[in-house]
């Protein structure tokens, strides 16, 4: 285990583990805290798997009292995960497609794995057929200049970024970005803020184009048994039977329509 | 000078021989292979568990409430974590009696060692009775759990559960039509918890099952916001195990039916002071979050907390501190 | 994914002014320097504590119950550490209002910035009026709490605590001849603390103060024995918060009658939460055995937090969330 | 702070503290866990103070989990007590005398500090009268031969040993091996176990001689505020006005003679 502070209250944690094996861009793990009276895993996306797949890295902004217990984890101190959880991005939906991937504030690491696994298999799809290429563009929201993450996005594509000071990039959100760039897409991931998420569905309307949107809510299992973090579905749930979906479980990725935020 | 929580056989344990105590059980004339089973609602009906411990070693499921017809549940947030335990406010979502019957139960009839308990909710008699009736056509259901106490539900449930006259009331109603034994589950939400179980003897109640969650709240002071949606929570967890042994060993002292003891259970030492207390067998629930392996732990430590202590039958545990 | 407890703001009060916040509240006309006081039983009349913190810097100090004879309380052991907390069984222990009167009070005056609330405990009806028109002659004494909710003595106090009827009678009775206001200590063992505010509220209490301590027990399951010779005792600390938090807020909404909440509160964060639910004033209770300087650390952190959030009155945050 | 274990499951903490400045023979310290779901100080006796008053040592058997968490302790971390707590024993009453000081099991530590202050008084009242020189004699009951602080107590006077088993010293209790070794004494300094401590009494009572007895009871707060800590006395007490002292702040040591035990 090895951790370090890549921008305010933000943390870069890499964790030995052979769950690393087979880890799906958008899938997290549940991170508990040692500290006995905080008892619930803190749910925490997959920013990225190294090259040989043992060892997972998150990175997370200081939110309470469990994530500034991990911000103190020094070098091979052992810790408690539960994992990989949940379902991870549908990359199927963008081969061989223009992709955008969004991502704003703490919404941004999971889209480092992904971004990193089209790169690849945009290599493989050229050298198959050269109009079937996978075209990504990253669209990256931050409050400020500490654009944390950015060298290791831009190894696997071009990168946009929207600041809220205006201090890099586009002043103001990714969709402002997307727009002073002139630039489409025939489908988003995304992951981020509740409002940027909005957005970000109601763009893909307009645009009649596809979003796949990565959710977060207050979780206590994480495994789909305590029905504690849901979100309504257009549709009746083929689990649940009513308009609920389990974001740990059937999500967190969702594509927009089919979930009303 | 020796500390508060004394206990100088701590280390005994080590020495003790191997073989094997009786943890059989019996609640309402129903026999478990063992005292550990899963807490309405923090183990769905097993599924997702299914691949951390074999479902094959509980004493029972106890399952998440179902209803008459599907109910959506309350809004988000529905949980929150507090000190030493969580708030609920799921709101009972299920998927109602049809898909249950449907999916659920044969499921669950896989695993031909551990018994079936069906946690019922409602929000009228009726709906009650409903529900009871067609578990009434499934002989591998064992033995139903009626929830009258779940606090997250604005009609019926905890209604039926503060007041005495009316768990009377559906108590004798639900006797009427149930083919299987029922166990009253009882709020802690209560001036006099002994009250609540003398009403549900009285009124022909075949076990007791103790405590629900106990309603709590938690403020978020930097939004100025209620951590959950429905402002007030279900409070679980080893924060509330004191409360929940205190209402067991009430009950038991007051009434003769058999007990399922459950609050804040993480150990098996939580679950023995259970036993002393006066429960028949016991109940796991938010510890299944935190530690999923938490009811097979559990399970094994009370085996060699018999062992170390030469306890051959779990019975001679049962209410054996008073 | 962010964790439950989530709180973008954490780090701002980094960067926030040193200007001074308004502290000063008022329960039942009577006006204090802050709102940070003692829970009753956890800090004598001070003197013990008197080494560790600066007396003068408290909102007040909530002495001790003391009876019109002196009690000898129960037998030991009287407490007991339970998960994030402990339990309690002193029996209100205390040498009278005789020796009280003579000792305690002379030793508070001296503490002028501090007011005195004086927790008055009794057998009977008659033992409360006794002691209230002692007090009555002592016009250093600011508030009478009147606890009529403590679990571990047989005779009385709880007998009043969880009756609506008998709470409404003995507040009644005690406003004949109280001098100085009177504060309702409810108890949180009851099914609806609603009804029992609006009772002290009906028979003209001044201000209510709660939660006491929630019953609880504990088993040494290597000993077999209950870790309390009076088998069950009053649990306290951090465990039992947000129950506290929950009640303070349903009372807030049921009654308009000033609260001075407690239960369960270490730090700043924890009494934040109860003022925003409704308190006019907070109480460290057991905290203070964890951490003798638990009281002014938390004023200091209410003081930071007004600071981050550029709060110029405190009673601007009392009830700030509904 | 250092560490080891010196007997199964009995552990010999030394902690670097200027509390140790002024220690007297019989105080104890309240000791924290870091666990914060326990809370409570657990009140520990002081066994020795080091020679320049810097450090204090403690040693404790393994009792619950905080004493537990407590054994697990290395060398160089912070801990946190709370001290030095109540009164020690009243030595005056055992100078010039011959002095029985009675230890059993657990009880056993606090009487070291005691030896040594003694056995230093005894060389100045030495100098001073030959005829009112202290005369100590130690007597420790131990379950079996792990006899713990052995080499440490009789590097301050004669020991006597008892133990359950026979394997060092008389079969049996403390008072067994007082009359096997038809020693007695003026005035007797005590701790140990409840059932010792009533013999000790009822000895002290046959021989009309006091005895100055360390009581234990489950605590909370340590400094008297609580009352949880109470011993039913003869007399009405001074402070609480009934027939209880605190054993925290009124003692932990009693005479027995004023004590109901």
């Amino acid at each position: 285990m090895t951790q370090k502070e890549i921008a305010p209250a933000i943390f870069d944690l890499w964790i030995k583990t052979e769950l690393a094996k087979d880890v799906k861009p958008g899938q997290f793990v549940g991170v508990f805290t040692k500290d006995k009276s905080a008892l619930l895993p803190r749910p925490i996306s997959i920013c990225e798997v190294n090259a040989d797949r043992t060892a997972l890295r998150i990175v997370y902004r200081i939110a309470g009292q469990g994530t500034k217990e991990f911000s103190g984890w020094q070098a091979g101190e052992e810790v408690q995960i539960l994992g990989v959880l949940g379902n991870g991005f549908p990359l199927e939906k963008g081969k061989g497609k223009k992709v955008f991937l969004m991502g704003g504030g703490i919404g941004i690491p999971p889209m480092l794995e992904l971004a990193k696994e089209f790169a690849a298999d945009a290599k493989q799809t050229a050298a198959e057929c050269a109009d079937g290429k996978t075209d990504v563009r990253c669209i990256m929201g931050y409050r400020d200049s500490k654009t944390f993450l950015k060298e290791d996005l831009e190894q696997y594509g071009r990168v946009y970024f929207a600041t809220e000071d205006g201090s890099v990039g586009t002043k103001g959100n990714v969709l402002d970005a997307i727009r002073e760039n002139a630039i489409t897409a025939d489908v988003i991931f995304a992951c981020g803020p509740m409002p940027m998420l909005r957005a970000i569905k109601a763009y893909a309307q307009d645009q009649g184009i596809p979003a796949y949107i990565s959710l977060e809510e207050h979780m206590a299992c994480g495994v789909g048994a305590c029905l504690g973090c849901v979100v309504k579905t257009k549709e009746v749930d083929h689990h649940s039977h009513v308009h609920n979906a389990r974001i740990c479980t059937d999500g967190p990725v969702f594509e927009a329509g089919e979930v009303e935020i | 000078m020796s500390e508060n929580n004394q206990n100088v056989n701590m280390t005994a344990g080590a020495n003790a021989e191997n073989w094997a105590p009786d943890l059989r059980t019996r609640i309402a004339g129903v026999e478990f292979q063992n005292p550990v089973m899963t807490a309405s609602g923090t183990f769905g009906s097993g599924m997702e568990y299914g691949e951390f411990v074999d479902l094959n070693r509980l004493g029972a499921v106890v399952t998440k409430g179902v209803a008459n017809v599907p109910w959506p549940g309350n809004p988000t947030p529905r949980v929150a974590e507090v000190y030493g335990g969580m708030l609920n406010a799921i709101g009972l979502q299920n998927p109602g009696i049809d898909v249950f019957m449907e999916r659920d139960i044969p499921f669950l009839k896989q695993y031909e060692k551990t018994k079936i308990i069906v946690n019922v909710c409602g929000k009228s008699v009726q709906d009650y009775v409903d529900v009871v009736e067609r578990l009434g056509e499934e002989p591998a259901v064992a033995l139903l759990e009626i929830n009258v106490s779940c606090p997250n539900v604005k009609e019926g449930a905890i209604a039926f559960g503060q007041k005495a006259d009316a768990l009377y009331n559906i108590t004798s109603e639900l006797k009427k039509h149930a083919k299987q034994p029922i166990m009253m589950k009882l709020s802690p939400n209560v001036t006099d918890i002994t009250e609540m179980a003398r009403a549900a003897e009285a009124a022909g109640a075949d076990a007791l099952s103790l405590i629900n969650t106990i309603t709590g709240m938690k403020i978020d002071i930097h939004r100025r916001k209620f951590a959950i949606a429905n402002k007030t929570g279900g409070m679980s967890g080893p924060a509330i195990k004191p409360i929940a042994v205190r209402m067991v060993y009430q009950v038991a002292q007051a009434v003769k039916l058999p007990i399922l003891g459950m609050g804040g259970i993480a150990t098996a030492e939580d679950a023995i002071e259970f036993i002393l207390a006066g429960a028949s067998a016991v109940s796991v629930g938010a510890m299944n979050f935190v530690n999923p392996y938490a009811t097979v732990e559990i399970l094994e430590g009370i085996e060699n907390y018999m062992r170390q202590y030469h306890v051959e039958k779990l019975k001679d545990l049962i209410g054996a501190v008073r």
